[in-house]
């Protein structure tokens, strides 16, 4: 098999640009090893629970805050959906009451860090970005331009932005702007 | 006017290199451009709007009616800019507007003697011109009008700068960084709430930069910055507008990042546009002086008392020698006072009677001369002021006894002060009125988000505008939640007689026959007079938006600041009735004009909208495809190969799909995962086909209508396992019956158990069609695709460069063709390898203009047949409609108008001649004249190459009886007639022979 | 700016959401074969100024549908909760039972 | 009542303009009319005046609940235009034309009918198609219509964003030069004049609270300040057309949104005629006191506030500057906005509603300014008639039942997207 190919190869050149001397902002990419969605019904939590304490995981998690394990990270997007990251195929869990999907291509990752990304952040959505609205462990579905992301606060100041790939280049150069008077670095694809 | 040698707030060790007019002005940091140019000694800045009169500075800020000038050069060229407000900075080139030849001697200067004949609404009583049924006099003479109105010149250049937007939330948004803004933000600060205050100034003060340096009020100022400089959770941004207030607590604010440089600075932005969510906001945006309403009161020299005091304290410029400071109220004292003590010999006017002797005192103490009982009947001088007459008036203004003159070179007007509401009023409506204060507030409400603070809630003393902030501080960061402790009010001053106590309600001086004498202005940018509102009332424009609308009245870039007031009051003397009867109009946004840029942001030029790019874009770049939007998509339009046009282009493609094989990127269609036990139930009421019967492992063309029983879309969708669809739609509705269908699953559907995802970004999907397609993907895969393993209407997984993708046997060009479905990661290299093997058999890519052709070729129906307004039977779709079972729009499509027989039904109509048809010409028979909507409409139109000649679709009433027969295609804006045959719209291999092969 | 308290994301701008339609409007059963009652359900509308029941659709974050109550004169916002357990009007309840 | 001309100006302005008589009376109402008209902006008032003036009926209130021409009359973008293509709109907008051409001279008031053209632009290949469609339509119908392609706008319109940086270049544009603009306020102060003059009773400041019934046929209205007796009551509300019908027990195919309008500081000119962009629903021009006025999307949700939202505003403005990336450094002066009577198929209603005695005029949604003499005028003939005439036989309650939908967009029932 080849490797998949970034929708950002051609975005991520490294290098500084924008403001002279400041570092602000660093954006970068990260592929998006495996994304899973399960979805169910009425007592989905019941029947999705096996599923998550299969990973180690104690339950279905909440809206707000994502679920992390190892390589395998969890969001509950929905009342009955939700996305796994870094597990391996789920298809043999799949039911009359559980559905499973295969979205391993629709994401990828831009990469958020430095003394400045939450205020690139409160840039680009409309969201209290302040570190006691949203800290670390905590993730937002938004929008970014127009189009639907989902956004992880993954360190202090560090975020993955899951964007769908086909919207990616437009969402980097959005980024790309408006991190300028920050003082950019842009780190070599992953 | 001169520069002072001492005093101000200015740093004369830096001086700064700022024109006017060429002139050079001796501008010094911390002025703004009028500041320079009062101590420059210009006195004629501008033209008004109409009579194109001389106007001087004004005012001191935002209000300024009159000193706009045009700013920068280049790109950044801004007309219109308010000389009050742009801060000096070094370099700075400004030049007048609205004057020619030159501002001095104004050709447009004419209009002032033939003011009589302008007089209000005077347009809607002339020009109309003799000629009946022709509008050709008037837009002559508009075009004159047009050339003489408008103010600043502005530039079709595009604008170098960047502009951002930054979210913000806080728990208190105060606005006004003066006395009652400081304390508010310090109360609410100290109790520990999240608290942003702006300030347009570039400094905080507000109305203490006005008086004299080293006063109590300055110290106040300085130790109440220091304290909230140091907390953490206040944010303090100066040179920032809140503009607007909006509903969900949203208020709009605009940051001047960089207009006080030449230009931006290391990659920053011009402007900010802030977008603040704030629980409780404090407008303490002050008061706007009221001017006095006389005769040549807009004259170079007639200025704000206001005005000519912070002209003095902040930039120690003394803007007259002989002064005459009229009044109507005591906040001109100490005006006079300051004045005198500058070295000016100042006359104060005080249109009262009686004055208390202590406001006297300040005044007098300093040297002023006060005349009480007097008002300024009019100011004379050609193109400044150099005499003042006054008079002895009664209580409404109109004189009494003799005039006299006085030798003056600035006239200093207070008629009171109006609340700055604004932002209230834009929110909440009307504002109330106030009789104390004469003016209109925001009426009392303590759950209202907006509260006032300061001389904005009207309050009359320094002491009260101090406590009245910090007490609404406090209120409103116990209103966010918190209950922390506010600690001491810092130190209370006394200031005696403060604002406009003891007001009187005179606003107008009026000659013995109560008249105004000369030319007296209430909206001054707009050079509406005080007749102008008298002849507005003779004629029945009496209610406030009849009055504004018909003589312009507070129309102007200032936005009535300084007018509405006294145009109401005059409105309410001329009609018998309270100023509160007469009502007032709703403030709208913005509080200053803002700049588009601003408000824009990045959105524009190329990320206007976002770009939707497929995963072998990139490819398609590369190897020379022109490429075209489709909804926020870019597709390959076509390859050119050396010398070619679009034309060449798609003939040639088409033809080498239909000859050989030809590969074209289909990502863009839609695609969603429908998944659920009730999948199929789904699809049954979703599509107008049934589903019922569709086996694992096939697929199947559906259509879709609308509610209203139009037809929606159409596509394909495949059967992937028991519970698994995977439903194709078309590229632009992909979106729309996403929504469509998760809205019925969540609302009238929620029997169903059913979950519709969009795939299409996890699948790059490539169409191989052409005689050769089976040979190349079977040599390139490994699948089986032989007609018996892998009919139409079938899908398989596949391999193709150890990639799993799956093919769907389907055509859409009419000739053997499969669709290649690979996770989107892998989409360019299962594309590349295909090319790559395509080789040895002649493969070509293809882009959407020869998949058009081909589509034509077929008669296929796409976006220009599924325009919205075409039923199934109209396209000739009806046969896909089951009749067993109820779908969305099956009962409406049936209603009587869509039942007509003779309604446009799809037809095929082969072209004579060379020529091609134009889509969107009409439809006519071939004989009788050609007029009124026609028989129908061209939808599609292609030169085919299969067939060697020009062919079209389009709607033709009672298409089915007609076919054989030969019609005109006209194309009426194109000049071109054309005949056609009605034949059938399934022009090429109508038995699908090709395709199932 | 519409906020609005989507019960799964929190509250969010406006901008986040598409707006639906009129959430009292009666969506007949899939089997009422009569042309008034669709006539009814897809074009006629009460229309009141005042308080509004109406779906928004929460595109930009969870993809749910929501009833969201709002003030068409004053634009207050009222309750929002997730438009699959809303009350529905009668017709489409005794569908759902079905 | 003194005729306006060039001369009495000249003749008042020598004697002070103190002699100016009312343009319009303020009479007390009567106590019953032939016809009683609620609504006083410039549909009201044109259906007063053409009431009068085309079928002799003079006996009319016209009842407002404001101040006359204060709804959407006065808060509109201006424009004028006959670019309809579905049958039952196209001639009707073409009336409206041939009467604006005229109006001036028939009001004798000046409405500054500038006819400066007006470009709907094309960005796609796609769009080119559906214009030529439009413009082939209206010339077959005998409305000038013409089709340029790129290089021609470029050549009319050269300010506009050619570089290779929009987002959405342009193809071409379907131009008619007879569009343009009016000025909105005195459109509505020549009907008011105009129909004063013949007879008609204007009562301002009067709210129609509800109707008076005998024997289950409207008889009058209840209003603020009184009742008024009628033989007929006809609506002409706009936005609050839900609202009275529903006092009248109908239910209507209308929604009401709020639609706002903006305009910048004022400039010399800068842009001499209407231009529509075709990538987004945005159109600007200029107005003679040189201020853009910028139109755009509604904010749609339903709306009677008057007042607009923030998203719309910046999508607006955003529209301004990819279409003409020079405004950027201009300056937005003001934005309000008005509630728009948005019918399920994006056209208007002039007919008599089921409920006898009671006649509608509504649904115009975006469009109402440029209709405005024309709906007057075939309001006027369904009145006094009791029959439409051919211009709005197709403005019936009914069509949305009989499946007749006048989808200009090809949009379907969705009120917030014509």
């Amino acid at each position: 098999m080849p490797e998949p190919l970034s929708p950002l190869t051609n975005k991520t050149v490294a290098g500084h640009f924008g403001a002279g001397d400041a570092h602000g902002v660093t954006l970068g990419t990260r592929r998006v090893s495996s994304l899973w969605q399960i979805a169910g019904w009425g007592d989905f939590e019941a029947v999705a629970k096996p599923v998550l304490t299969s990973l180690g995981l104690s339950g279905l998690g909440c809206f707000r805050h994502a679920q992390q394990l190892g390589a395998v990270t969890v969001w509950r997007i929905a009342p009955d959906k939700i996305l796994l990251e870094g597990v391996r195929d789920l298809a043999a869990a799949a039911s009359e009451e559980l559905m499973v999907l295969d979205l391993g291509h629709t994401r990828t990752a831009i990469t958020v860090e430095g003394s400045a990304s939450r205020d690139l952040l409160a840039q680009v959505i409309a969201i209290d970005t302040a570190p006691a609205a949203f800290g670390p462990g905590e993730f937002l579905q938004t929008g970014i331009h127009h189009v639907g992301v989902l956004i992880h606060c993954t360190g202090p100041d560090r975020f993955d932005i899951l964007v769908p790939c086909t919207w990616a280049e437009t969402i980097w150069e959005v980024l790309f702007d408006n991190a300028l008077p920050h003082g950019l670095t842009i780190e070599e694809a992953a | 006017m001169k520069r002072l040698a001492t005093g101000g707030r200015i740093d004369r060790s830096k001086p700064l290199t700022v024109s006017f007019d060429g002139k050079s002005l001796p501008a010094l940091q911390g002025d703004t451009l009028s500041a320079a140019m009062l101590a420059g000694g210009v006195s004629l800045v501008a033209r008004s709007f109409k009579y194109h009169r001389p106007r001087g500075v004004f005012s001191a800020g935002v209000e300024e009616p009159g000193a706009m000038v045009h700013l920068r050069d280049g790109g950044r060229h801004e007309p219109n800019a308010r000389a009050t407000v742009i801060e000096a900075f070094d370099g700075l080139v400004s030049s007048s507007q609205n004057a020619w030849p030159n501002l001095n001697f104004d050709v447009g200067a004419v209009n002032n003697w033939a003011s009589p004949f302008l007089s209000a609404g005077f347009y809607y009583k002339t020009f109309i011109g003799p000629f009946k049924h022709s509008t050709k006099f008037w837009m002559m003479c508009e075009t004159f009008i047009r050339r003489a109105a408008g103010m600043g010149r502005a530039t079709h250049q595009t604008d170098p700068d960047t502009y951002e937007k930054r979210n913000a939330f806080f728990d208190v948004l105060v606005i006004g960084g003066g006395v009652a803004g400081l304390s508010a933000t310090l109360s609410a600060g100290r109790m520990g709430a999240q608290v942003m205050l702006v300030e347009q100034d570039f400094d905080l003060g507000g109305a203490v930069l006005s008086d004299p340096v080293g006063s109590e009020s300055e110290s106040w100022v300085s130790v109440v910055r220091d304290e909230l400089l140091a907390m953490e959770n206040v944010r303090l941004l100066t040179r920032t507008t809140a503009i607007g207030a909006y509903d969900g607590d949203t208020y709009a604010l605009v940051e001047r990042v960089s207009d006080h440089l030449k230009a931006p600075q290391n990659h920053q932005v011009r402007q900010r546009y802030w977008l603040v969510h704030a629980k409780r906001v404090i407008m303490a945006t002050g008061a706007i002086e009221r001017p006095l309403v006389f005769g040549g009161n807009d004259k170079p020299g007639v200025m704000l008392a206001g005005a000519a005091r912070s002209y003095l304290n902040r930039h120690a410029i003394l803007a007259g020698q002989n002064v005459v400071v009229a009044t109507n109220n005591n906040s001109a004292y100490e005006v006079a006072a300051d004045l005198s003590q500058a070295g000016a010999s100042v006359q104060l006017v005080d249109m009262r009677v009686s004055v208390a002797d202590s406001t006297q005192a300040i005044a007098r103490a300093a040297g002023a001369t006060v005349v009480l009982g007097h008002g300024v009947l009019e100011a004379k001088g050609v193109k400044a002021v150099n005499r003042a007459i006054i008079a002895p008036v009664d209580v409404s203004g109109r004189a009494i006894g003799p005039a006299k003159t006085l030798k003056t070179d600035l006239i200093a007007i207070s008629g009171g002060w109006a609340p700055a509401v604004h932002l209230w009023s834009q929110r909440f409506g009307k504002p109330v009125h106030d009789k104390a204060s004469a003016g209109f507030v925001a009426p009392d409400n303590p759950d209202c988000p907006i509260q006032a603070a300061g001389t904005t809630a009207a309050a009359a003393s320094l002491d009260e505008v101090l406590t009245q902030g910090f007490n609404q501080g406090v209120a409103a960061a116990q209103a966010a939640g918190f209950t922390g402790d506010a600690g001491e009010i810092p130190v209370t001053f006394d200031t005696g007689p403060f604002w406009q106590a003891g007001l009187s309600p005179a606003w107008a001086t009026f000659n013995a026959k109560g008249k105004c004498q000369g030319k007296a202005f209430v909206d001054f940018q707009h050079d509406v007079k005080i007749n102008d509102i008298d002849q507005a009332h003779l004629e029945g424009y009496v209610s406030v938006e009849h009055l504004k609308r018909y003589t312009t009245l507070g129309m102007a870039t200032d936005q009535g600041k300084l007018a509405n007031i006294n145009a109401l009051s005059r409105m309410a003397e001329l009609r018998g009735l309270e100023i509160p009867e007469v009502g007032t109009t709703t403030f709208r946004p913005p509080f200053t004009p803002t700049s588009i840029g601003s408000i824009v942001g990045h959105e524009h030029g190329r990320h206007f909208r976002p770009t939707r790019l497929s995963p072998i874009h990139h490819w398609h770049v590369e190897n020379g495809a022109k490429m075209t939007e489709a909804g926020a998509w870019m597709r390959p339009w076509y390859y050119p190969e050396t010398g070619e046009d679009l034309r060449a282009a798609y003939v040639r493609e088409a033809a080498h799909v239909r000859g050989h094989v030809g590969m074209v990127d289909v990502s863009t269609l839609g695609k969603i995962a429908v998944q659920g036990p009730d999948a199929a139930e789904f699809l049954n009421r979703m599509y107008v086909n049934g589903w019922k019967t569709l086996a694992v492992g096939r697929l199947r063309y559906g259509v879709m209508l609308r509610e209203d029983g139009f037809v929606m879309d159409d596509g394909a969708t495949a059967r992937l396992g028991e519970h698994d669809y995977f439903m194709s739609t078309t590229t632009v509705n992909a979106a729309k019956v996403l929504a469509l269908a998760e809205h019925l699953l969540q609302t009238a559907w929620k029997d169903l158990r059913v979950h519709v995802t969009t795939v299409t970004d996890q699948w790059a999907a490539i169409a191989v069609a052409g005689p050769k397609s089976r040979a190349l993907l079977s040599a390139v895969s490994d699948a089986d695709l032989s007609r018996e393993a892998l009919p139409s209407n079938h899908f398989t997984k596949a391999s193709i460069g150890s990639v799993e993708v799956r093919i769907h046997r389907m055509s859409y060009s009419g000739e053997l063709a499969y669709e290649v479905y690979t996770p989107s990661g892998f989409g360019r290299h299962v594309w590349e390898t295909i090319h790559a093997a395509g080789k040895a058999h002649n493969l070509r890519p293809y882009g959407t203009e020869s998949m058009g052709a081909l589509r034509i070729e077929k008669g296929h129906v796409a976006g220009p047949e599924l325009e919205g307004r075409t039923t199934m039977k109209d396209l000739g779709l009806e046969g896909f409609a089951s009749s067993k079972k109820p779908f969305v729009g099956s009962v409406l499509r049936k209603r009587p108008v869509l039942e007509d027989p003779e309604r446009p039904i799809l037809v095929g109509l082969e072209i004579e001649g060379e020529k091609g048809a134009k889509p969107g010409s009409l439809l006519f028979p071939a004989d009788g004249e050609a007029k009124g909507h026609g028989d129908g409409w061209v939808s599609s139109t292609t030169w085919s190459p299969a067939l060697g000649c020009n062919i079209a679709m389009g709607l033709l009433k009672n298409g089915k009886s007609r076919k054989g027969e030969t019609i005109r295609v006209i194309n009426f804006v194109g000049g071109e007639t054309l005949t056609a045959k009605v034949v059938s719209h399934h022009f090429f291999d109508p038995k699908g022979e090709r395709q199932n092969a | 700016m519409i906020r609005i308290k989507c019960p799964i994301c929190g509250l969010r701008n406006e901008t986040e959401f598409t707006y639906g339609e009129d959430a009292n409007v009666n969506r007949p059963s899939m089997d009422e074969q009569g042309v008034q009652p669709w006539v009814d359900f897809v074009f006629n509308r009460d229309n009141p100024r005042g308080w509004h029941k109406e779906y928004w659709h929460h595109v930009q974050g969870c993809r749910q549908w929501v009833v969201l109550e709002r003030n068409t004169l004053t634009h207050e916002i009222g309750n929002c909760e997730l438009a699959r357990d809303a009350k529905l009007p009668p017709s489409q309840a005794s569908e759902a039972a079905e | 009542m003194s005729k306006y001309s060039a001369f009495s100006v000249f003749r008042h302005a020598l004697s002070g303009n103190k002699s100016w008589g009312r343009a319009w009376r303020d009479p007390e109402p009567k106590a019953s009319y032939d016809v009683v008209i609620v609504g006083g902006g410039g549909h009201g008032l044109a259906t007063a005046y053409y009431l009068a003036k085309e079928h002799g009926i003079t006996n009319v209130a016209v009842v407002e609940k404001g101040w006359l021409g204060g709804g959407n009359t006065g808060r509109n973008t201006t424009i004028v235009r006959s670019n309809y293509m579905m049958p039952g709109n196209t001639m009707f907008y073409e009336r409206s034309m041939k009467l604006w051409e005229n109006l001036s001279q028939d009001l004798n008031y000046n409405v500054m009918i500038s006819q400066r053209g007006q470009y709907n632009l094309c960005h796609s290949p796609g769009q080119m198609d559906a214009a030529r469609r439009r413009g082939n339509i209206m010339r077959a119908n005998g409305i000038d219509a013409d089709l340029f392609d790129r290089a021609e706008v470029k050549r009319r319109l050269p300010y506009l964003d050619y570089s290779d940086n929009a987002r959405f270049p342009i193809h071409g544009a379907i131009y008619q030069s007879r569009a343009g603009t009016a000025r909105h306020d005195a459109v509505a102060w020549g009907f008011a004049r105009g129909a004063d003059q013949r007879g008609v009773d204007i009562l301002q400041q009067r709210e129609v609270t509800g109707y008076l019934w005998e024997g289950g046929k409207i008889a009058g209205v209840q209003t603020s300040r009184g009742d008024i007796r009628a033989k007929k009551v006809a609506l002409c509300v706009a936005g609050h057309s839900g609202h009275l019908a529903q006092m009248a027990g109908l239910r209507l195919p209308v929604e009401t949104h709020c639609l706002q309008a903006y305009v910048t500081e004022p400039y010399k000119p800068l842009v001499d005629t209407v231009i529509s962009f075709g990538a987004a629903h945005f159109y600007l021009s200029q107005s003679d006191k040189g201020g853009l006025v910028l139109g755009g999307d509604l904010d749609m949700y339903n709306s009677y506030a008057q007042r607009g939202g923030l998203p719309i505003v910046k999508h607006t403005l955003a529209s301004a500057k990819a279409l003409m990336p020079s405004v950027s450094r201009l300056k937005l002066l003001r934005h309000w906005a008005g509630v728009m009577d948005m019918s399920m198929d994006g056209s208007p209603f002039i007919t008599k509603t089921p409920v006898d005695g009671l006649y509608l005029n509504g649904g115009w949604c975006y469009g109402g300014f440029k209709a405005t003499p024309a709906s007057g005028w075939c309001f006027a003939h369904t009145i006094a008639t009791d029959t439409p005439h051919e211009d709005n036989a197709e403005f019936t309650l009914d069509r949305f039942e009989r499946g007749y939908q006048i989808d200009e967009k090809g949009v379907g029932p969705k009120p917030n997207a014509h």
